[in-house]
């Protein structure tokens, strides 16, 4: 392809940074919203991600080399996101891309670029139940994973929660996003299932001039409580309205809505009483160590959903990279699962940690990283199951106070079916 | 393959797809002064009817299984009628009108897309959507697809071209320059700018379906106003009124919004990298007003003495 | 002395596309001039590049001996010159009050004296005076343009076919107020289709074709000059 | 729920109505829809933060409101602001523009502006959205089945009162009669000796005003965000011509009709079709009458 290096060289020029890696760098690849309607979220994932790259190499790094990550926007856009997929995938030919985040933009992401060209694809973010249908239907090849567990289990952890929290009446406002749809539709199925009563069920759109309409439809039939699915922005908004109507003060929320900053946006005075759940874990040191060292770079912890599952999928990324003594697709693909699951030598989060999953994989032992969310056994759709945290709002603090297991979780769903 | 190369494959099919709705755009509004800005729903209309034609029903969506063919022809078809029921009632109205009532339709497209998921798979989007020559020259990296867009280019400006050099061309741009005249000359001035509506249109209904195919997923996200901006930043800087400087304007605009991104990303302190995606949209957003502004007729386009405004008959006559 | 005069105006909308090709003319203190000709003879791109509104190529214009040059259209109310378009020639949404109180835009103070002399002009107006000017028949419609333009106390008012979609009744009407007006002391210059209407109150006249004034001479003369008659006549399907 | 819905619409069109006085005038006077608009309304909110921010150490508040001396400041200090920041944008973007008469061009670059006044927002202020004050108004019933905040009671009656002030300028004052008759018939105003550049910067420093105070009593009642005003944009345009462009009282009328619609069409349709409705209105109303609700008759 003599002809071709003329052009090659002037998209590498304009590239700039691209393919100066020196001889012993790994490259993987991240795409993120760190504009658009995720932006907020966005950002703050992405520096969970980088600070897994930080742990890894001052834990000796990936086989030995350094690994490096280019992040790039996609500014809550499917076709900006497939480009920077595709020039990541072609020009820096990264083995792995970390993200997206949104549904919307991951799956056609996965579908025209990264499962097309065995790259392995893993969010921390996006939680379509889609996905599973595409992995089952082999669209994937294998080569996606993610490091959130699917809408299903946390609807139902979510109403088990409500249920014995006393709720017998629940408004549910959910955003109208894959996300949104999935979880809302999977919560209303179990807690009716399990005695409960939605008395409403409204879906609303970001970007709305405003919500009343919204919150007053949610407020009709006198629920004990709001369950309210959403991110913070515009879900800070919609949980404001809902106080400002005069709503009962009872709250749910999920994952999407685990942030600190939503809570002191909404204002911790009105979030009295607050059950909320989250995928991860707060059994594991990990979760002290990321929120430490999160700190320590960047000044302040703020509490939200998806920065530890950004980190740790870096982590087991690249440990799997360590255990395939490789840094290809295939190799991450295909070692992902043996540094994961329950069994073994467990690490933890940390670049110290991290240097002890090195000596322990050269001395040959089969190793599993705990990780800041909690563990992760990745089944073939690369589906993974993740316990649930309860969380609350104490002094104005987001706080976890509990936990439903895996089995639990499990157990429910089988005897509601 | 090499990597760059391969990049660049993938690049031009992108820049090709949108390159055809902006040949559309161009008919609209550079030939026949019809101010569309909903691009973004005809797109999404021939988008979701080639999607929901040719997916398989074994697939467990919304989806007839035609084949890819007939589902690109469905597609122009479907964004054909969609603007002859979009232009009926609006095209009668003042210009400016008619863009917000577009810009209003396609987020009514938007929306239904998002909330009838028994017909577009709400907001999970539709997956597994066929690609046309998706086996062939394999292992190709998608030259294959790349030569049926091009074709497809080729195709829709060869047509356009014919058609605006016609003597219907002619009348459309008479009706531009001067509809009392045009009209008075007695031709029905309504059914030229339908007839320019529903053509654009069909263009952006195959731009559209190439995309789905390109993509092989869709979802509502596909479909936000913003696309609808690119492809008119592809036509102004192009040079409106010009089949070619629409082709001209899809390259490096598109080549501007993705390369922008990594050069951004590499000049930026670290710290400041989060920002690197309102930089760069800010940095877009002014390179296209400086381009407006000091080169309104964009690269190719034709320089056409420009009317001085204070002479413009006042806005009842115009 | 000539109050406007003006020689070898070269006047258009494009540069290099002159519609006035070089026409010269003046008025005197206290004339009613007419401006005649066919349809297309620039007789309306004339007075609009005299009241600035088209852009001037060549020529010279004065008025009371001041270059009137390419000052903007709302510079030239200071000068003396105020200007009734053909059409649009008032504020539809505003009051015929409120109209003449724009006429006078350009003054300080109280504009009481002004208004009550229009009124006395028009006295058909007053019972409109609050009512919106776009309500009003053609003929008031046009006795509030020109009131609008008597605001000032022009030195010069220019009248663009001031008998344009009226009824033979209204332009007797209209014809016998500028008569008036220049008896009260203004000097005017009028672009008329209505040939012999418009001769009948003017001192002089003017017949431009193809953007030249090809004859100019007394009123009573041009009107029974055969030559008008037949450039008027004739010209006219033409040039359609 | 009827009542309440339509209390929330008459709190919403009172938003959008004064927006939309400010994007009806420029409409008409320059002769094209700008929809950056929208970000002069979120510069307003943004700018008012800043001095709410400065002022964080005083604690006054008026009886019930949620606010107090400071937030006057911001008021008029977000007015000046964003005054400034329309007058600007116009002098750097739109006055070139208009010169070279193409007129898409100044829709385009209106489209433009408002996609960099947003990210600058964004790289300003951040993305997140942001609030005057965290305590939140609990709403108390005045009718039967309607429950207000104070801060509403405040907007509607704020916007109520700058409606009649508007009125009154624009149909007793010199300048105000002025900006209508350059609305009326610009080319006409300039040859009655208007000064319309000197009309057309007052015209962007009473809508910018206008634009300033909606998005400060929006940010107050909703939110603040980067893209509030861009969420705002394709009301303000449907209320503008549903009332008719040109006309301040249309644009009033206007925004009511679009509030109140967008509320009570969740009466009969998801929620989630609700900026549908804007447009659905507008162009039913356009078919029926093409010049809007109030907007002038072809003569």
């Amino acid at each position: 392809m003599k002809g071709s290096r003329f052009i090659s060289l002037g998209i590498l020029a304009s590239l700039a940074a691209a393919s100066t890696a020196s001889a012993c760098t790994v490259t993987i690849g991240s795409v993120m919203a760190l504009t658009g309607s995720l932006g907020a979220l966005g950002q703050q994932i992405a520096e969970g991600a980088k600070l897994a790259v930080h742990d890894i190499n001052a834990g000796g790094g990936v086989n030995g080399c350094t690994l490096k990550m280019v992040l790039y926007d996609d500014q809550t856009q499917p076709s900006v996101g497939v480009d920077a997929a595709k020039k990541l995938v072609s020009v820096y030919h990264v083995p792995v891309i970390v993200g997206a985040l949104a549904s919307g933009i991951t799956l056609p992401i996965l579908t025209s670029v990264t499962a097309p060209a065995g790259v392995v694809l893993i969010s921390p973010a996006s939680t379509s139940p889609t996905f599973t249908k595409l992995a089952a239907n082999g669209t994937t090849r294998g080569y996606w994973f993610r490091t959130v567990p699917s809408d299903a289990l946390q609807g139902v952890a979510m109403a088990q929660l409500a249920k014995s929290k006393g709720y017998k009446r629940v408004a549910v406002l959910y955003l109208n996003n894959a996300y949104g749809v999935g979880l809302s539709g999977q919560f209303k199925n179990a807690f009716t299932k399990l005695g409960g009563t939605v008395t409403s069920f409204v879906s609303y759109d970001p970007g709305q001039s405003s919500y009343t309409a919204e919150v007053t439809q949610a407020m009709a039939n006198h629920p004990d409580g709001l369950f309210l699915i959403g991110y913070p922005g515009d879900g800070t908004t919609v949980a404001r309205e809902w106080i400002s109507a005069g709503g009962p003060q009872h709250f749910l929320f999920p994952d999407g809505l685990q942030s600190q900053q939503f809570v002191n946006d909404v204002g911790p005075q009105y979030l009295k009483e607050v059950w909320g759940t989250a995928p991860g874990s707060e059994l594991t040191p990990s979760l002290n160590t990321f929120q430490q060292e999160f700190k320590a770079k960047y000044g302040s912890y703020p509490v939200q959903a998806y920065m530890t599952n950004a980190y740790d999928a870096v982590m087991t990324v690249a440990l799997a990279m360590d255990a395939g003594h490789g840094s290809s697709g295939l190799v991450v693909k295909n070692n992902l699962r043996k540094v994961t699951g329950l069994t073994g030598f467990p690490v933890y989060a940390g670049a110290s940690q991290y240097h002890h999953a090195l000596s322990l994989l050269a001395a040959g032992k089969k190793i599993y990283y705990i990780g800041a969310a909690g563990t992760y056994t990745f089944n073939r759709y690369g589906d993974t199951n993740a316990p649930m945290v309860e969380w609350t709002v104490r002094g104005g603090k987001v706080t976890n106070v509990g936990q439903i297991s895996v089995a639990t979780i499990l157990g429910i769903i089988k005897k509601l079916q | 393959m090499s990597g760059v190369l391969s990049y660049l494959v993938f690049f031009l099919t992108t820049a090709a797809i949108y390159s055809i709705a902006s040949l559309g755009l161009n008919l609209q509004w550079g030939r026949t002064g019809l101010f569309n800005i909903g691009v973004s729903g005809f797109f999404a209309v021939g988008a979701y009817a080639y999607a929901i034609l040719t997916i398989s029903p074994l697939t467990g969506q919304p989806g007839l299984g035609w084949p890819v063919l007939a589902g690109l022809l469905g597609a122009m078809v479907a964004a054909g009628l969609f603007a002859l029921l979009v232009g009926i009632p609006t095209l009668r109205l003042r210009d400016d009108y008619l863009a917000i009532a577009t810009i209003g339709i396609a987020i009514t497209v938007q929306l239904i897309a998002t909330n009838e998921p028994e017909l577009t798979g709400g907001t999970n989007g539709l997956f597994a959507i066929p690609q046309p020559v998706a086996g062939w020259l394999h292992g190709s990296g998608g030259v294959a697809f790349l030569i049926l867009v091009l074709i497809c280019v080729a195709l829709v400006y060869l047509a356009l071209e014919r058609m605006i050099h016609s003597p219907w061309g002619r009348v459309l741009v008479a009706i531009r320059e001067d509809e009392t005249a045009a009209s008075s000359l007695g031709k029905s001035a309504f059914s030229f700018r339908l007839q320019s509506l529903v053509i654009g249109s069909m263009a952006m209904g195959l731009s559209g379906a190439l995309y789905a195919a390109f993509i092989k997923f869709i979802s509502p996200q596909d479909f936000l106003p913003i696309f609808t901006f690119q492809v008119w930043a592809m036509l102004i800087l192009g040079g409106s009124g010009s089949s070619a400087g629409a082709l001209l304007g899809s390259l490096v605009v598109w080549a501007i919004w993705t390369l922008s991104g990594g050069l951004i990303q590499a000049a930026l302190p670290a710290k400041l990298q989060v920002d690197s995606g309102a930089i760069q949209i800010i940095l877009i957003g002014l390179l296209l007003m400086l381009v407006i502004l000091f080169r309104p007729s964009g690269l190719l386009g034709r320089k056409r003495p420009a009317v001085h405004r204070s002479t413009v008959p006042s806005k009842e006559q115009a | 002395m000539s109050l406007l005069q003006v020689d070898q105006l070269v006047a258009g909308y494009l540069r290099g596309v002159p519609i006035l090709r070089g026409v010269s003319l003046s008025v005197a203190q206290g004339e009613i001039v007419t401006v005649l000709g066919p349809n297309g003879a620039g007789k309306s791109t004339l007075v609009k590049s005299i009241a600035g509104l088209v852009p001037v190529f060549g020529g010279h214009t004065t008025l009371d001996g001041q270059p009137l040059g390419n000052l903007p259209a709302h510079r030239l109310i200071a000068v003396g010159l105020a200007y009734v378009p053909q059409t649009n020639n008032i504020f539809k949404r505003l009051s015929v009050l409120e109209n003449l109180e724009m006429g006078g835009y350009p003054l300080r103070g109280r504009l009481d004296a002004r208004i009550a002399r229009v009124f006395d002009l028009f006295p058909e107006l007053l019972p409109f005076r609050k009512q919106a000017a776009g309500r009003l028949s053609g003929g008031q419609r046009q006795m509030v343009a020109i009131g609008r333009a008597l605001m000032v106390d022009p030195k010069l008012l220019i009248l663009d076919e001031p008998s344009a979609g009226l009824s033979p009744k209204l332009v007797a009407q209209v014809f016998s107020k500028v008569r008036q007006i220049r008896d009260a002391g203004v000097t005017v210059l009028m672009v008329e289709q209505n040939a012999k209407a418009a001769l009948q109150i003017s001192d002089r006249g003017y017949v431009l074709a193809e953007g030249r004034e090809r004859i100019q001479d007394q009123a009573s003369a041009l009107l029974v000059n055969p030559e008008v008659g037949e450039l008027y006549l004739g010209a006219k399907g033409k040039l359609l | 729920m009827i009542g309440q819905l339509l209390a929330n619409g008459i709190i919403l069109g009172a938003t959008i109505a004064l927006g939309a006085i400010g994007l009806t005038m420029t409409y008409n006077i320059l002769d094209f829809a700008n929809f950056a608009q929208g970000e002069l309304l979120t510069f307003g909110a943004y700018f008012a933060l800043i001095a709410v921010s400065a002022f964080a150490g005083v604690h006054s508040t008026f009886g019930a409101l949620s606010f107090g001396w400071p937030m006057v400041v911001a008021l008029l200090l977000a007015a000046a602001l964003t005054s400034l920041l329309a007058i600007l944008v116009d002098w750097l973007v739109f006055r070139p523009l208009r010169r070279s008469s193409i007129q898409v061009a100044l829709v385009i670059a209106s489209f433009g502006a408002s996609l960099l006044l947003r990210h600058l927002v964004v790289l300003i202020w951040g993305p997140q959205p942001a609030y005057y004050t965290t305590n939140i108004q609990i709403s108390t019933q005045i009718l039967p089945g309607v429950r207000v905040t104070p801060d509403q009671i405040f907007l509607v009656a704020l916007t109520a009162l700058l409606v009649v002030g508007l009125h009154f300028f624009l149909s007793r004052t010199k300048l105000g009669k002025a900006m209508r008759a350059t609305a009326d018939d610009p080319q006409l105003a300039q040859v009655t000796g208007i000064d319309v550049a000197r009309v057309v910067r007052w015209t962007w420093i009473v809508g910018g005003s206008l634009a300033a105070v909606a998005g400060v009593l929006y940010g107050m009642t909703v939110q603040i965000l980067p893209e509030m005003g861009f969420n705002l944009i394709l009301p303000l345009f449907a209320a503008a011509i549903l009332g008719g462009v040109g006309s301040v009282y249309g644009a009033v009328l206007g925004g009511l009709v679009i509030g109140i619609a967008e509320n009570l069409s969740v009466l009969f349709l998801t929620p989630t079709y609700k900026p549908a409705i804007a447009f659905l209105l507008m162009i039913a109303v356009l078919l029926v009458r093409p010049t809007g609700i109030l907007g002038k008759p072809k003569l």
